[in-house]
């Protein structure tokens, strides 16, 4: 599966019901390590109701400057969630569907300040 | 093991993170950009078990699937570029690979225009002056 | 003593080095047409690309990226290109106006047909990014390009009525005999020949050819913040002249032989030198900069190994385009299509292209994770907010009023 | 490239097709506009030749620099001449403009290539003088009677 595919999917709940698009995936380096670096997984995907575009970051770190970008930025995508992939049921080209009693998380990043 | 709750590594997101950031080699030379990445362990329309592995980043992709990105569409399998995701050592604003670029495959045009072209034209081969 | 000749040799750079083909164009048909009445936009476009380069400098010393790196990571890949394609075509032509202004000067010193000219000017200008270490291309062309004063002299020397001259500056408008769209094309013209993507493509990428640190970052504040407003004087003084001398002989400037008639008018033969030496500097600098700049923008884009301070083998790809882009600009040349025209459009679709390229950087040097604790302060975003807003009004201005009047005429 | 190279409205519409279009929108396309802009052009290149001949004449100046102006200068003239002499008139005042204008240009085009020649050893730079001083006469008094045309118009 290639990254491009799932971003902008439709995400619908167990019912059917629209619930937003995919806009990221969220990954842990906390897997097996390796050689170099430990090895990376999936943990969740990031929904966003209202809008498939990119957030440029503003959403998930709590950036919001400067604010004639920051806050149409946290207009467009409101409401935006994450889901642990434990919660994802299957995925089809284009869609993604939840599991039953699927949990809205809190889609900020911990701050990864890591200049260079 | 993954709940997003409690982080047990560095915790970051794919789009925002790594797509489109430069590839370094292992002095630093950009190998390329990073046009998509491949995920291991997601089957296309299988429902997932619950108590399955999550899926893995298994390579960095580049070459056609920045036309395909770009234009949709998507390229035969063979002709994929695949940049292995163990060998990357780092991943900041850009990826850091391990090793040196200059054997990958995703430098083959470099090497190609370099050994043809530009290291014909005399003074190719020199530092500037 | 070292630090301050680095401080005063990088300020005088950035001197000659913001006047090009198009600042001098454009401030010369725009002083002969409306005197001093658009000053004030030299002034907004100084202050912008002060903004733009100093951001952008800042962005490249301490996380390490150059521009275009950047764009592409931040818009992603069909914004990225589409940017990519504005940028590179501008660009383009800016290549090409700059070896015909290589031309064109050549020709006022020696009158031989400029088309005569291309080709040298094109490979001199090949040869030296193939050769010559990034410093010492800089800083030549740069230092000669400071000749350009002349124009201030010779504005002085022509004791021209200081009165009237602060008039037209402080009462923006179009004279009688002009139309409004006309003025507001100009303007725009102006502005983008003050905020030239590509002087920040060149400065962002050289500051990592340079191997600038976060403890450069005072020195190039420096050349930004004294340099480019200098840079800006220098652009006042050429269309002052034109308002002085040409203006009221109603001489529409379309040619660069009229651009150096105001000082010789003032100086004679020894300031005309001067100017023609300053105009070529400044050209062949120009289109150093917009050449590798080309350069710079592909590779960053596609992520090849890129840079002067490799040997050409070690950037193949890098060399190959920029090789290509010189004989492509040699090929438009050979047309016989007018360099000045050339320069005219390219510094309006430099306005239209703006936006996108200004927005990445923007985000960039307020993310945390690229720039530490040295993000925008508040000040900083503030006008870095206003100017975005400038930028997108301009942009959007542009193609509607080159249509509205005919490309100024 | 001087020869091949053409006046600005020509110009535009050698390089884009799409201004064409543009010098439709902007009504440069009417007699009284494209005169308008010929007179223009044309008191541009006479008064940048006038200038060029006399800093020539005061030696402040290289030979090289002036014959380039005096090159871009008679570009400037010839451009002018053939876009009033590709247009259609529709009354008995423009037509007489026209024919009076191309007189004009064609006097400064004198003007510039006796300055020319001079510059290459035939004649005198002198006698340049006067022949481009009646051309920027001409061409003055038509600047007004056009004016007075487009008054009358209103």
């Amino acid at each position: 599966m290639i990254l491009s595919d799932l971003l902008g999917s439709e995400v619908v709940d167990a019912a059917g019901h629209h619930l937003g698009a995919l806009i990221d995936v969220r990954l842990e380096i906390s897997g097996a390590p390796h050689q170099l670096l430990a090895e990376t997984v999936v943990v969740g995907i990031l929904v966003s109701p209202h809008s498939r575009t990119s957030t440029w970051g503003f959403e998930r770190r709590g950036a919001n400057a400067p604010a004639i970008i920051a806050r149409p930025q946290h207009w467009l995508h409101r409401g935006m969630f994450l889901i642990a992939w434990t919660d994802v049921a299957q995925i089809d080209e284009g869609r993604v569907t939840l599991r039953d009693g699927y949990e809205r998380r809190d889609p900020v990043l911990a701050s990864t300040a890591h200049p260079h | 093991m993954n709940d997003p709750h409690r982080p047990a590594g560095r915790v970051l997101d794919a789009h925002l993170h790594i797509l489109d950031r430069q590839v370094l080699d292992r002095d630093g030379v950009p190998v390329t950009t990073v046009d998509d990445l491949e995920l291991d362990g997601i089957e296309p329309g299988a429902p997932i078990e619950p108590d399955a592995p999550p899926p893995t980043v298994a390579a960095i992709l580049t070459g056609p699937d920045l036309a395909t990105r770009i234009f949709g569409g998507r390229p035969p399998e063979s002709r994929h570029i695949r940049i292995p995701w163990k060998l990357v050592s780092e991943v900041g604003t850009t990826i850091r690979l391990g090793i040196t670029g200059y054997i990958l495959d995703a430098t083959w045009t470099e090497r190609w225009v370099s050994e043809h072209i530009i290291a014909r034209i005399p003074g190719g081969r020199h530092d500037p002056e | 003593m070292r630090r301050i000749f680095a401080v005063a040799l990088g300020i005088l750079t950035a001197i000659g080095g913001f006047v090009d083909i198009g600042d001098l164009v454009t401030n010369a048909i725009v002083g002969s047409r409306f005197g001093l009445g658009l000053a004030w936009v030299v002034l907004v476009g100084v202050v912008g690309i002060c903004v733009y380069a100093q951001m952008s400098g800042r962005v490249a010393a301490v996380s390490g990226r150059a521009t275009f790196e950047i764009i592409r990571e931040r818009l992603g890949p069909r914004a990225g290109l589409a940017n990519l394609g504005a940028s590179f075509l501008i660009n383009l032509l800016t290549v090409t106006a700059e070896i015909g202004g290589v031309a064109l000067s050549l020709q006022l010193a020696t009158s031989v047909d400029p088309l005569l000219w291309v080709p040298v000017a094109a490979f001199g200008v090949w040869i030296v990014i193939w050769r010559a270490r990034f410093k010492l291309l800089e800083n030549v062309t740069g230092l000669l390009g400071l000749t350009l004063i002349v124009f201030a002299v010779a504005l002085f020397m022509l004791s021209p009525d200081w009165g009237s001259l602060a008039g037209q500056a402080l009462q923006p408008g179009p004279p009688a005999d002009e139309q409004m769209s006309t003025y507001w094309f100009y303007a725009i013209a102006l502005f983008g020949a003050a905020m030239t993507p590509y002087e920040v493509f060149f400065f962002s990428s050289g500051a990592i050819e340079e191997k600038w640190t976060e403890k450069d970052l005072a020195t190039s504040r420096a050349n930004v913040l004294v340099g480019f407003p200098l840079g800006g004087v220098l652009s006042i003084a050429i269309a002052g002249c034109a308002a002085v001398v040409l203006l009221p002989a109603s001489i529409d400037v379309t040619s660069l032989s009229q651009v150096v008639l105001p000082v010789a008018e003032a100086g004679g033969k020894l300031a005309l030198s001067f100017a023609i030496v300053g105009i070529l500097a400044a050209t062949f600098g120009a289109a150093l900069e917009t050449t590798l700049s080309s350069g710079y923008t592909l590779a960053q884009y596609f992520g090849w190994s890129w840079g002067k301070f490799r040997r050409p083998a070690k950037a193949a790809r890098f060399h190959l385009a920029m090789i290509i882009c010189i004989f492509v600009a040699m090929a438009i040349l050979a047309t016989g299509v007018d360099p000045i025209l050339v320069t005219e459009y390219s510094v309006v679709f430099s306005a239209v292209a703006l936006p996108l390229t200004y927005l990445p950087i923007l985000i960039i040097a307020n993310d945390r994770e690229y720039m530490g604790d040295k993000v925008n302060g508040r000040a900083m975003n503030l006008i870095g907010s206003v100017y975005l807003v400038v930028i997108l009004v301009a942009a959007i201005a542009a193609i509607p009023l080159l249509i509205v009047t005919g490309a100024g005429s | 490239m001087p020869e091949s190279r053409r006046g600005r409205s020509k110009r535009a519409q050698a390089l884009a097709p799409l201004l064409a279009l543009t010098i439709v929108l902007s009504g440069c396309s009417s007699p009284a506009s494209t005169f308008d802009q010929a007179i223009g052009q044309g008191v541009a290149a006479v008064e940048t030749a006038r200038i060029a001949v006399d800093q020539q004449l005061d030696d402040r100046i290289f030979p090289t620099t002036t014959i380039t102006a005096l090159g871009d200068a008679r570009r400037e003239l010839v451009d002018a001449s053939t876009s009033v002499s590709e247009t259609d008139t529709s009354t008995e005042s423009d037509a007489a403009l026209r024919t009076d204008l191309l007189e004009a240009l064609a006097l400064g085009v004198t003007g510039v290539n006796r300055a020319r020649d001079a510059m290459g050893g035939t004649g005198s730079l002198e006698d340049a003088v006067p022949a481009l001083e009646r051309a920027s006469d001409a061409l003055e008094a038509l600047e007004e009677r056009a004016t007075e045309a487009e008054g009358a118009r209103r």
